[in-house]
């Protein structure tokens, strides 16, 4: 008689698992139609870094210490800075940072010492080339801030 | 009945006009049921299926059609070249030729034939020996496992799918396709043979490779089975052949079991045959999709298995319970 | 701790007491090191499989005046895991125990293929990780950008 | 297993590469299958397309720096490395990290394992030919993802954890969705159970397949839910608590044959049993710091090793970290799970099925790229 029950109790089997999906079908979509609908994203994402407008002096606040250049794992950051006269702390010229080859780890936000980088939350990285990744992230500030 | 005269002008034009219609609906309808199937996949699936394409995604399987024909028909190197070409054109004209018997309507039957049901299951044999031509010819290794597989899993199925259809046929004792739908006039044939459709149903979905039994083009195990070396149109044929298929068995389930142009217990609400009979067509078709997203695949030998342990004899004892049966009454 | 103790006491018979040292406090995540001459490896292998053991990891050190390999054997105990230290010179020869353990097969084969030490008895030492043609042993000091190249008394003291 | 094997003489032995572009290799891996008609003879695995020579790097990194690459070995669970390698060099260095801390390590790995079983489920049900499932296990992934996305930035690769502590805290949002996830996994339990687990079909494609009993995976060195598949109880986490993993009381699944249906009962069960953690867990975090201040970015652990093992989805990971005193490692190795579950298959894949043999590789759930380092 194990003949018949196989049957019976296989084919039940059968109708359930089609049950299911059978009520999936009424369920609601999940799918968000990314053209037209955008997500938004966490406040933690890390997108790639970007300099800090500071408030009180308007500008970022990178002293061209290179910390940030010797913490990155793969070694993407170049900092250069320059000294406006003989007693005060340098001020970063030049941020250049390789976007195709950073691993977006969040070990430079963490180790800077004033605080000056942020992640953005820009999820977009994609370019046509190669050298759309090297930014120059204090002229991208400039003509952000004009 | 219907029939004009054999040889006189307006029996050639009935005849010229029917299959000019018949062409123009299989392939409508299918282009209509890829796009049903996407659409219903998507939301049992919990997505939406297409809708960058017209509205709800309508012109997708066109646009689809378009890019294939457009692409590159590749041939791979060593291929055996007459046999890899003549492949897609055998699966897909076979089927054709099984809408010229398919009742539509009480009066839209092109050629009512005295043989109409042998015809559509000679003809859909066809279909497993162009799968094991292209298979075979696409010197690929996947592709022929996929092949040798389609012809084992024909075997295992075309049995118990004639010994249901013949069950039904002893009721009605003819194979014209008019009489099988005419004595469904007041009870339909599923509730007289309830265990012959479910058997026939089973191994409709075995003949067009869908579902459970999708084992000659298993995606996840032989990369696209038989047609993994097709591109192009050559693959076009081959899809839109499987989904005519598709509509051919379930039409014939329409008109054996659930009663081709009638209504529900003879009252047709004065809606027109062909409606009815679409309708049904359409449920059953609706059915088959929902087997392919449910259930996982069948191994090739546990096809076999199934197949002679359960489904023959299951088939022949039903056949011989109707014998007796009308035999005594 | 049956299996443990067993195998802990037939490799000291084998061995003698001074290969064996102790990590009471399981600090190191080793509760016993034990230092053992390559002609006798095979002969520690087979007892710890016939104690129940499996062969965890295997780990080759360059140092600047040897080469280490490091078998670490586990069990399903709790803390039963145990190292097995072998030193090796640098174009020596270690006895492969892909005979005792089937799995010793590919980590001997990723071993030879990274730091260029060949296990006598292996049965197809080809390369596992690297292409085909590579001739060169990539996990050496000696290869590509490396912070340090240590003896192993700077190390291990 | 396949009743009838024909005779070795009248064999048409013919070779296939199954890989390393293929659906079902969950990676790039290559197979190369001796198959007589479809039956396989020899199967021979062939990796190191993905090698990236992650230990090597471990040589001029810091260990700070070494943590993107942790992540990057096995990217299904990506946190449970981070965790295991910032437990490792605390264990080295000597860092304590606050209790809070703890709890938060722990509950983002117990769902990073629930994250990447859910993702086993749907494609080892894809690879025998379902291809629902798939979608509604990734329905529930992405929820875990935009948990541990709002905690630690990053869907995949996670860098959350930090030596003495993590990087960001989490608040009260958090505590909530996870809550609410987890009261929704459950409630979908019934569906998958009749959509797949009772379904006859299934059952027959897995059942008495690829049986991996002890002895096997003794020889061959497998762990995780294919060792306890087979009947071993062996889970890290009771084996050698590390982290707060004794505080709380959760059962080790196991199955009784080993073969590819007991793997997927394991793996289930595991499921419910890190659910359970969560919820534990979220009951006793206390409030805190979520970071211990002291601990310089450049960490110079005093000289020697730690071998640190802990339990990843895929079975026991181990960090073997020599250090000479100076903040660059002298030596990472990784001991990696899906390293041995692969290396069993040489054995396992006898006298099967072409479709068995995906259905098994399927079911001992490996990652490639965790494979090749």
């Amino acid at each position: 008689m194990g003949y018949w029950k196989d049957i019976v109790v296989g084919g039940w089997s059968l109708i359930e698992g089609m049950k299911v999906t059978g009520r999936a079908l009424f369920k609601p979509v999940v799918t968000v139609q990314y053209p037209r609908k955008h997500l938004e994203m966490s406040p933690a994402y890390r997108g790639h870094i970007e300099l800090k407008i500071f408030p009180e002096t308007g500008t970022h606040g990178c002293i061209a210490c290179g910390t940030c250049q010797r913490v990155c794992p793969s070694g993407v950051i170049k900092v250069q800075g320059v000294k406006s006269h003989a007693r005060s702390g340098k001020v970063a010229t030049h941020y250049v940072i390789d976007y195709t080859r950073c691993s977006l780890c969040g070990l430079c936000v963490e180790s800077c010492p004033t605080q000056t980088l942020k992640f953005s939350t820009e999820y977009e990285l994609a370019g046509d080339s190669r050298w759309d990744g090297v930014v120059d992230l204090v002229a991208r500030m400039e003509d952000s801030r004009s | 009945m219907m029939e004009a005269a054999a040889t006189s002008g307006a029996y050639w034009l009935r005849l010229i006009i029917g299959l000019v219609i018949v062409l123009i609906f299989s392939q409508l309808n299918a282009l209509f049921l890829v796009w049903l199937e996407r659409k219903v996949a998507g939301h049992i699936q919990v997505r939406l299926g297409p809708m960058e394409v017209g509205p709800h995604g309508l012109l997708q399987t066109i646009v689809d059609g378009i890019k294939l024909v457009g692409k590159e028909l590749i041939t791979p190197a060593r291929a055996d070249r007459i046999l890899f070409v003549i492949a897609p054109v055998l699966v897909f004209t076979p089927v054709l030729v099984a809408f010229l018997v398919l009742p539509f309507g009480p009066d839209l039957i092109i050629r009512d034939m005295n043989v109409g049901l042998l015809l559509i299951f000679a003809f859909s044999t066809f279909s497993v020996l162009a799968i094991l031509v292209g298979g075979w010819a696409s010197n690929n290794k996947y592709a022929l496992l996929g092949a040798i597989r389609s012809v084992a899993q024909a075997v295992a199925y075309e049995i118990p799918l004639l010994l249901s259809v013949m069950s039904v046929v002893l009721m009605v004792n003819s194979f014209r396709f008019s009489e099988l739908v005419m004595a469904q006039q007041r009870v339909w044939f599923v509730f007289l043979q309830p265990v012959a459709a479910l058997i026939y149903f089973i191994c409709a979905t075995a003949e067009t490779n869908r579902a459970p039994f999708d084992i000659p083009e298993a995606e996840s195990e032989l990369v696209a089975g038989f047609h993994t070396e097709y591109s192009g149109m050559r693959f076009g044929l081959f899809f839109l052949a499987e989904y005519t298929n598709m509509f051919i068995v379930c039409a014939v389930a329409t008109s054996l079991f659930f009663g081709g142009w009638h209504g529900p217990f003879g009252f047709s609400f004065k809606i027109p045959g062909v409606v009815w009979f679409l309708a049904k067509t359409y449920v059953l078709l609706y059915v088959l999709m929902w087997f392919r997203w449910t259930f996982p695949r069948v191994r090739f030998d546990q096809l076999m298995n199934f197949s002679w342990k359960v489904l023959i004899p299951l088939s022949m004892l039903n056949l011989v319970i109707t014998a007796l049966v009308l035999k005594l009454i | 701790m049956a299996a443990k103790d067993e195998a802990l006491q037939r490799i000291r018979e084998l061995l003698g007491e001074g290969a064996l040292t102790a990590d009471p406090d399981f600090r190191t995540g080793v509760s016993w090191t034990i230092t053992c001459p390559r002609e006798s490896l095979v002969a520690v292998m087979r007892i710890f499989e016939e104690c129940g053991f499996y062969l965890e990891s295997l780990t080759g050190l360059d140092f600047q005046d040897t080469l280490e390999f490091v078998y670490h054997m586990n069990t399903y105990e709790p803390r039963a895991r145990m190292a097995v230290r072998v030193l090796c010179p640098h174009d020596g020869e270690i006895p492969s125990v892909s005979g005792v353990f089937s799995s010793a097969l590919w980590q001997e084969r990723e071993a030879w293929e990274f730091f260029g030490v060949r296990f006598s008895g292996h049965p197809d030492l080809r390369h596992l990780l690297l292409p085909e043609d590579a001739d060169f042993h990539p996990l050496r000091k000696d290869f590509g950008t490396v912070h340090a190249y240590r003896k192993r008394e700077e190390v291990y003291g | 297993m396949a009743e009838y094997f024909p005779q070795p003489a009248q064999q048409q032995i013919y070779s296939l590469n199954l890989g390393p572009q293929h659906p079902s290799t969950h990676g790039v891996l290559r197979v190369l299958l001796t198959l007589d008609g479809e039956y396989v003879l020899e199967a021979d695995p062939i990796i190191g397309y993905g090698h990236r020579g992650h230990e090597k790097m471990g040589e001029n990194r810091t260990y700070l720096q070494f943590m993107p690459n942790a992540s990057r070995m096995d990217y299904l669970s990506g946190l449970l490395y981070n965790h295991g390698f910032c437990l490792a060099v605390e264990k080295l260095a000597g860092i304590d990290p606050p209790e809070r801390a703890k709890y938060i390590r722990v509950i983002c790995a117990e769902l990073n394992r629930i994250s990447s079983h859910l993702l086993w489920f749907g494609t080892f049900l894809m690879d025998l030919g379902a291809f629902t499932p798939f979608l509604y296990c990734f329905d529930d992934r992405e929820n875990i993802l935009d948990i541990l996305d709002r905690v630690s930035g990053s869907r995949l690769t996670y860098s959350y954890c930090r030596f003495g502590g993590v990087s960001r805290d989490v608040d009260e949002v958090f505590v909530e969705q996870t809550r609410a996830f987890i009261k929704r996994l459950r409630s979908r339990w019934p569906d998958y159970h009749n959509l797949v687990t009772k379904n006859v079909i299934f059952i027959h494609r897995v059942r008495d397949v690829g049986i991996i009993d002890k002895d096997l995976a003794r020889r061959f060195g497998v762990t995780g839910p294919n060792l306890r598949a087979a009947g071993v109880a062996f889970d890290m986490r009771k084996v050698e608590p590390y982290e707060v993993y004794d505080r709380f009381d959760f059962e080790i699944p196991t199955g009784t044959k080993g073969d590819a249906l007991d793997r997927y009962r394991v793996r289930l069960e595991e499921m419910e049993q890190s659910c359970r953690i969560i919820e534990q867990a979220l009951d006793q975090m206390p409030a805190g710091p979520y970071r211990q201040e002291r601990v310089r970015l450049k960490v110079k652990p005093p000289r020697g090793e730690v071998y640190f093992a802990f339990e990843s989805a895929r079975g026991q990971t181990a960090y073997y970290l020599v250090s000479d005193g100076s903040p660059y490692p002298y030596r990472v190795h990784v001991r990696v799970p899906s390293f041995g579950n692969l290396h069993c298959l040489t054995d396992v894949l006898k006298e099967t099925l072409v479709a068995d043999a995906i259905a098994i590789l399927g079911s001992i759930d490996i990652v490639v790229p965790e494979i090749d380092r």
